[in-house]
């Protein structure tokens, strides 16, 4: 078991808030990412769920149990930490067996529990080695294989792929997401990178400045942000924002005019957006060239071939961001060669003057079956 | 909170054997100290209070004399030692071979006894037999022996000398060890950029060291300070008086002329001088550091 | 158990002859045992004060006389009475080194008078006689003014450094004089005898060795014994080791200055004292006694090369100085000798005194003045 | 000779003779006067002072080397004492030294910069000045004329730059490593023990090596005051056995000074690597 | 000008030879990048470069001049370290002006122009704070400064934006492409990221364990990788391989069978191939679910959303690494879920026993107009 409930959690260093009264409730067996800018209280967070920094105001709740005053072993969690914390001085196989040392397990029944933890995470030849010796990708499953032997009821995990080059970390994420559906345990895992969370997440949790600002799984944080921000952190290359005015509003949608053209965004009206500007975002990746629904005139400044894809940044004038687009293949694009790009309504997000979005009419089980009962897929 | 308050008990639980030893050992003889610093206690199997009689003893002409001796005594000596130990430091931080063993021969300095070493230096500056003065005038530089223990300028620099030399290989080690800790891409970048050796060292060395050069300072400082031997067994403040330091005075009224209270109000006021010292240190660290952090 | 005296015993380790007697002594009083505690020269005068001051003194220690007052005065050791008999048998001058309040505090054990020495070769290369020494301060000034202009050689040796033994070295001057530091309790320091000594000292820098406040007697020995200087002040101990050099040397006493009586020199003597509240005093006291009595006495005193003199006239003096003639300054001098100055503050006097010789002799100030000076300064330390 | 890869420290022959006269320079100063304690050492004792001065002494010999354990027969005694002492000052110290300087790394509580402070004032007092009271403090413990006699008070003094030192060290170990294992359920003592006191080792190194050096060469005062016992007293004591009545046997003390040290001077060669480093570790500021 | 030639560059550490005789040319204003996995020597060939490290044999030469005896200032090249290597104690201003001030340039020269670079790189506002107050992309761009003030001919790049997360680091590669325009200086950038690679190269040097495995313009080592290593290397999520049998060889190409099905493979045929077991190289995005000329039934065991697309990955039997699928948008599979994935020839590559690729029937200035004279688009 595995239940995790944040009620009203609050924090505060000297006069500083750090976190302005979470709540949250982690299912059984769930995979939640805490994601968010620097700074933005998602270590804060984690450690408080550990147990290792104190709680100003509200409850943890684990299966039950409010564990604000126990100890971190008490609560039946692991925590596997982003500079991985291991012991330089013992052999992988002492650090795995660290947690079973503390409990004092007799000795032929923690070998086996640690060799049975280093089977999954692939470092049996690795045993007798010192962690100095091993590469970025194994230590990283060696701090892991300390947290599994203890089979904890959650593992907290505080961005453990950062200190990873690109490629190791893209292997990583996926043998996590193996483990997980292995161990099926409940798992909390901390990114500032949004990749991890749009991977691996059941849910994701985004944090803003110490408020949530959406919980989602990751295709309707994707397809459906409910503001700005979350919009602009989820999706890689980000969200391209332009501003345009509203003028008029129907059952069908929002009409609004950039540069003198119309369309109607087809997402749910609002009373009073007449005559405000609102902002209009579309992805890089739903963008094409030639004509949409909206075209804009743009000369790429960069362009960036992946061959699998290339992508095209223009400055607009007046913008302080890139508009960026995605284009599939080897798009025959060229720097300082103005194009067109089209922009399908279909493919808009709308928000008003205040970040928060029209809800746009997208069924999300159309796009995913799995989308409304994340757990199932676990 | 709980876990907070815990870790609190658990620190004193460790703070508790040392600072109790020290407490037990130390404590008692301090706080007895300044008792005594209250009272006329001597060889006499009686003592009385006498208030503030021997602090206002203490301050008289020569006491001032004594102390600005003192401060100027400590200033070079302080000074001097950072100097060398920076040089030495840098020298031996130098990749040329055999640098391993150039650093092990820093080292006697500090390991022999310190008055087995102050003798050495004795034999070195006297002025009929010693090194200094025989390969003076065996090179023509001087024609009758020169007697650096003789004059009151040139004894004070003897035995700041002296001091130096038994302060420079911790000094140096320190200092060794602070510019070790200075990463090299930094020079390597400097390099690139067209930094001769001594621009580098100027520029990069200097003042990345300069936050152990002051903790080095500050714990040089209070030995220095109360740095006994070398001109007691070079000169016992001699001649005239002219290397009488605030400790060598309060050892010859203390230990010399058993007036133990009066020793005591000067070694209390030493004590305050100090911590005058290293409250500033305080205040000037924590401005560099917070200057510096990277 | 047995009972036991502990002593203090300065220097590097237990003379033989004094380990022969006190097993001599332990065997004459069964249940008593004498437990030396070697301690080095530097250190054991500060070692027996610092038990005292703790209240755990010591049963006996080896003691500089001048200290005697300074422990009395403050209740920490015992009067050590002697019979007019034992008085008797030591030279003269020599009881009243440990006497203070009309009773003696130790009873000496060691006793040092100082002679002029004379390099011959130095006196016959300045065009001096070797075989006649100076018998005045002005013969002497004169003797060394010439030999530093015709060799370049010192002519004197004259220790002035921050030392016991400037001190010393200038109270010979101030006995050959007849002039005294204090008498009584009065301070009789401002005196024509001591500025004349103090003059003196003034006259003969310039002919000495260069840079006087840098050595204390034993260098200066040693750069006799080099033979870079022409005379020099010293003990005993210097004729020992002049033996094995191939310097030609002589002794003769102290020169006199114009006011001298006679003879004379400073009586320096050690003592050993006895403590007060170890509960073995009258023991101590009766050891300290039989140590010193003139059998064991005479038979430390007379091993040489320690640079004592003898504490009592005795035939096997004579004889002894018969057989080496170099011990007769030593001797003659006792007659017009004086005492160490006690004082209270006997660290604060010497430091004093110091100071006003290394004044003079850096020619920081006039003899006149540097005596004034220390005149009011010693008043505080009676 | 072999070039570095660096080229940044490879030297034109003029730095070359720039950096190896800097340390001639700098290690004349340093060891000159070791030479002159050798030369003495070598010298018999009636050509001790004697001018012109010569560099290379008439009729040298190693002759002090043999009598040195003759006239003073204890001082094979004095270095084992001294080593003794040491040892045991050392690992009382660092019993007492380590937890406290992991307290002072690790938590923050009330009054710890206070207490450090106060840590950094008993070095303030000289040991002259506290000798009778430190004095009737060993009696009343009953620890005159003991080896404790001398341990005792060493310990207390060298605890302070000890603390100091480690503190600064331990400031440096990742505070996650304590924080994994507070997870994993470890004791506070269990993790000191266990994670802290072995990762620290390098620190630990230097705080012994220079808490042993305190002790075997310095401590002079203590053990002269608080021991009446030559069983008992240690290499600088012992060394001036050599002071005599009327004058020091200067060869003989030089050579019995060069053996004294030969033994701490052997320990540091072999350890003077750790030390540069561990000195290193320590000497960053946080 | 900026010119670098590499004659059979050697590097010896002791007997362990780390590059192996190096041949390159450098054009001037080109914008080359090392890429290699960790160790293959990278930073050392950058390092001899710049005079930092000693050459054991071979040329470098810069310009027409042979530089391997000159320190690095009179080389003309400046340098970035992967560490930024700032002064800590001095001032973003005094660490963009240190090589001027090397230079004794007067106060109001070097104002100028350290302004002016502050300006580049949007540092203005930050000029008299110290580096530990920056963020890592702000301190890179010190470092760069710092580079740029001095004016060089050829910049060196040492990783530069590994120490930075996911976001800046892309927006880090655009103000790096931008900036070579805008200087038009020659540099060499050195990192472990193929993505890096791609973005921003004009031209990649694939370095293998000391040696060049190729050279060519990011699309040509992404559509016509000289070897295997280079096309695993190059293109994420890295390149599937298959073990095929050689049956027949033709003008047209080569046939190699797959579990039955043959496939004729468009490439230049050599002789002796057939009857031996060859390669098989499929990229991700080339993968489409349905039938192809090859198909495979497979079970994704991972699935990761990215919204934009969509990448599954699946165990083959027999072999170790994941066989991975790009699909676009929110492709409707589910783990452990059969699928059916198929393979177009016309995208597929083909290797040899040594691993050497047999030449595709591919125009490159088909896919890219400015492939065969890359430097005329910078
Ligand atoms: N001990 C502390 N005292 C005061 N403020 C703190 C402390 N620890 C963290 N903070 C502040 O709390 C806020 C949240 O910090 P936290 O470490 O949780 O951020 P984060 O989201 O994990 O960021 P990152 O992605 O950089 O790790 C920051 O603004 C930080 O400055
Ligand atoms: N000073 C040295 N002594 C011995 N071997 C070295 C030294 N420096 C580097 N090497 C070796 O040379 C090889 C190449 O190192 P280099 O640093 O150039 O690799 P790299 O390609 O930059 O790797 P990374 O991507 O990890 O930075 C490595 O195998 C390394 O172990
Ligand atoms: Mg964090
Ligand atoms: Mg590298």
């Amino acid at each position: 078991m595995g239940q995790l409930l944040l009620n009203n959690v609050q924090k505060f260093y000297g006069d500083f808030e750090v976190l302005k009264g979470i709540q949250l409730e982690v299912k059984n067996g769930e995979f939640v990412v805490f994601v968010g800018p620097s700074g933005c209280g998602k270590s804060t967070l984690l450690r408080m769920i550990a147990g290792l920094d104190a709680t100003t105001a509200g409850d943890i709740v684990i299966d039950g149990l409010r564990v604000n005053d126990l100890p971190p072993v008490k609560r039946g969690i692991a925590m596997v930490f982003q500079s991985y914390a291991l012991y330089p001085h013992m052999s992988v196989f002492e650090n795995i067996a660290f947690p079973l040392r503390v409990e004092k397990m007799e000795e032929a029944k923690l070998k086996a529990k640690v060799e049975h933890a280093a089977r999954i995470l692939h470092l049996d030849q690795r045993l007798q080695q010192r962690p100095g010796m091993l590469s970025g990708g194994q230590r990283q499953r060696v701090a892991i294989g300390r947290a599994i032997v203890r089979e904890p009821k959650i593992f907290l995990f505080d961005e453990p792929l950062s200190n990873l080059d690109a490629a190791l970390r893209a292997d990583m994420r996926i043998e996590l997401a193996k483990l997980h559906r292995q161990l099926k345990a409940t798992m909390i895992y901390v990114t500032h990178d949004q990749i991890e969370a749009m991977t691996m997440a059941d849910r994701i949790v985004v944090l803003n400045a110490g408020e949530i600002a959406q919980t989602g799984a990751p295709l309707e944080l994707y397809h459906k942000p409910a503001n700005i921000f979350v919009a602009s952190f989820i999706g890689n290359p980000k969200m391209n924002f332009l501003p345009v005015t509203c003028t008029a509003v129907s059952d069908a949608g929002v009409e609004v005019a950039y540069e003198g053209q119309k369309a109607l965004i087809p997402v749910t009206p609002r009373q009073g957006a007449v005559g405000k500007t609102l902002t209009l975002g579309v992805r890089p990746e739903h963008i094409q060239i030639g004509s949409g629904d909206i075209a804009l005139t743009v000369a790429p400044t960069v362009i960036e071939r992946l061959g699998a894809q290339t992508v095209a940044y223009a400055s607009l004038d007046g913008e302080a961001e890139n508009f960026c687009a995605t284009l599939p293949g080897s798009a025959g694009v060229r720097p300082d060669q103005p194009l067109v790009a089209g922009i399908n309504v279909a493919d808009c997000h709308l928000f008003d003057d205040k970040g928060i979005s029209f809800e746009r009419h997208v069924e999300l089980t159309d796009i995913d079956m799995n989308l409304l009962n994340p757990t199932a897929a676990a | 909170m709980s876990v907070q308050r815990n870790a609190v008990i658990f620190a004193w639980i460790l703070l508790l054997p040392a600072v109790l030893y020290v407490a037990a050992i130390v404590a008692y003889p301090l706080v007895d100290t300044f008792i005594l610093s209250f009272t006329d206690a001597s060889l006499k199997k009686t003592t009385n209070w006498v208030g503030w009689v021997n602090y206002s003893k203490i301050f008289n002409a020569t006491f001032a004399e004594v102390i600005l001796r003192t401060f100027i005594w400590t200033f070079f000596s302080v000074s001097i030692k950072m100097i060398i130990g920076v040089f030495g430091a840098t020298m031996l931080n130098s990749a040329v071979p055999g640098r391993a063993l150039f650093r092990v021969l820093t080292m006697p300095p500090w390991i022999v006894p310190m008055a087995i070493g102050i003798f050495m230096w004795g034999w070195m500056y006297n002025g009929q037999f010693g090194m200094i003065s025989g390969m003076l005038q065996r090179f023509g530089l001087v024609d009758a022996p020169v007697a650096f223990l003789a004059q009151g300028s040139t004894a004070f620099w003897a035995t700041i000398i002296t001091d130096v030399w038994i302060g420079v290989p911790l000094v140096t080690l320190y200092m060794l060890a602070a510019m070790q800790a200075i990463p090299q891409d930094l020079y390597e970048a400097a390099w690139t950029d067209g930094a001769g050796r001594f621009y580098r060292f100027r520029r990069i060395t200097l003042p990345l060291i300069v936050p152990s050069l002051i903790t080095m300072s500050m714990l040089s400082l209070i030995a220095t300070f109360n740095s006994f031997d070398i001109i007691w067994i070079l000169t016992r403040g001699g001649p005239s008086g002219e290397t009488t330091t605030m400790i060598i005075d309060t050892y010859r009224t203390a230990i010399g002329s058993n007036k133990y209270g009066e020793g005591a109000a000067r070694a209390v006021l030493i004590c305050i001088f100090l911590s005058i010292f290293c409250v500033c240190y305080f205040r000037l660290t924590s401005r560099l550091a917070s200057g510096d952090k990277r | 158990a047995d009972q036991e005296i502990s002593w203090i015993y300065c220097g590097d380790k237990i003379d033989p002859i004094h380990e022969k007697y006190i097993k001599e002594w332990e065997g004459k009083n069964p249940g008593w045992k004498v437990t030396p505690e070697v301690v080095g020269w530097e250190q054991c005068q500060d070692k027996a004060t610092t038990l005292a001051a703790a209240g755990t003194p010591v049963g006996m220690a080896y003691v500089g006389s001048r200290t005697l007052k300074e422990f009395a005065q403050n209740d920490l050791i015992v009067p050590v009475p002697m019979t007019d008999e034992e008085k008797k048998s030591y030279y003269p001058n020599i009881v009243d080194t440990v006497t203070f309040e009309n009773t003696q505090w130790g009873v000496p054990v060691a006793f040092s008078t100082k002679a002029l020495y004379w390099n011959k070769d130095i006196f016959k290369q300045a065009g001096l006689d070797p075989e006649t020494p100076p018998k005045t301060w002005a013969e002497e000034i004169a003797a060394a003014k010439q030999i530093k202009e015709k060799t370049g050689i010192a002519g004197y040796g004259l220790p002035a450094k921050t030392f016991d033994n400037t001190m010393h070295q200038f109270m010979h001057w101030v006995y050959t004089n007849n002039g005294k530091v204090i008498d009584g309790d009065k301070i009789v320091i401002d005196s024509p005898e001591v500025l004349a000594a103090l003059q003196a000292y003034k006259d003969i820098t310039p002919y000495s060795v260069e840079g006087a406040t840098a050595y204390e007697q034993n260098e200066i020995r040693a750069i006799f014994l080099d033979g870079k200087v022409g005379m020099i002040q010293a003990g005993s101990g210097a004729a020992a080791r002049l033996k094995d050099t191939k310097i030609n040397w002589g002794v003769a006493p102290l020169p006199l200055g114009p006011s001298a009586k006679g003879e004379g020199t400073l009586l320096i003597t050690d003592s050993l004292a006895v403590f007060k509240g170890t509960g073995v005093e009258d023991k101590a006291i009766e050891f300290a006694k039989f140590i010193t009595s003139p059998g064991p006495q005479g038979e430390y005193e007379l091993q040489g090369g320690a640079g004592l003199t003898p504490l009592r006239p005795s035939a096997k003096v004579d004889e002894f100085v018969k057989a080496d003639p170099s011990w007769k300054p030593f001797i003659d001098g006792i007659a017009f000798g004086g005492p160490e100055p006690l004082f209270t503050d006997y660290k604060g006097f010497q430091n004093s005194m110091i100071e006003m010789v290394q004044s003079v002799v850096t020619g920081k100030a006039q003899p006149a003045d540097a005596i004034k000076k220390a005149a009011g300064e010693i008043e505080a330390f009676k | 000779m072999k070039q570095p890869h660096l080229l940044i420290n490879r030297y034109k022959w003029y730095e070359i003779i720039g950096i190896y006269a800097g340390i001639l320079v700098f290690l004349t100063f340093v060891l000159a006067p070791f030479v002159e304690g050798f030369l003495v050492s070598l010298k018999p004792l009636s050509q001790l002072f004697s001018s012109p001065y010569r560099f290379i002494p008439e009729n040298g010999s190693f002759e002090a080397y043999r009598t040195m354990w003759i006239s003073v027969p204890g001082f094979a005694r004095y270095i084992f004492n001294s080593f003794f002492i040491s040892t045991v000052v050392t690992a009382v110290v660092l019993v007492l030294v380590i937890p406290a300087s992991y307290a002072f790394a690790r938590f923050e509580f009330r009054g710890a910069g206070l207490l450090l402070a106060a840590f950094l004032a008993v070095n303030m007092f000289s040991g002259a000045v506290l000798l009778i009271p430190l004095f009737r403090l060993m009696r009343s413990l009953g620890l005159l004329n003991t080896y404790f006699a001398i341990m005792v008070p060493g310990v207390a003094f060298l605890i302070p730059s000890a603390i100091w030192l480690l503190r600064t060290y331990m400031m440096r170990i990742p505070r996650e490593l304590d924080e994994a294992a507070f997870v994993d359920g470890a004791s506070q003592f269990y993790t000191l023990r266990r994670v802290i006191l072995p990762i620290a080792m390098p620190g630990i190194m230097v705080v012994a090596i220079t808490t042993f050096i305190g002790s075997y060469a310095q401590q002079f005062i203590f053990a002269l005051t608080f021991n009446s016992k030559t069983e008992y007293a240690p290499l600088p004591v012992g060394l001036f056995a050599y002071f005599g009545r009327q004058e020091v046997v200067w060869n003989e003390l030089m050579a019995a000074s060069f053996v004294g040290i030969a033994p701490a001077m052997i320990v540091i060669f072999f350890l003077q690597r750790y030390l540069v480093s561990g000195l290193t570790a320590g000497a960053v500021k946080q």
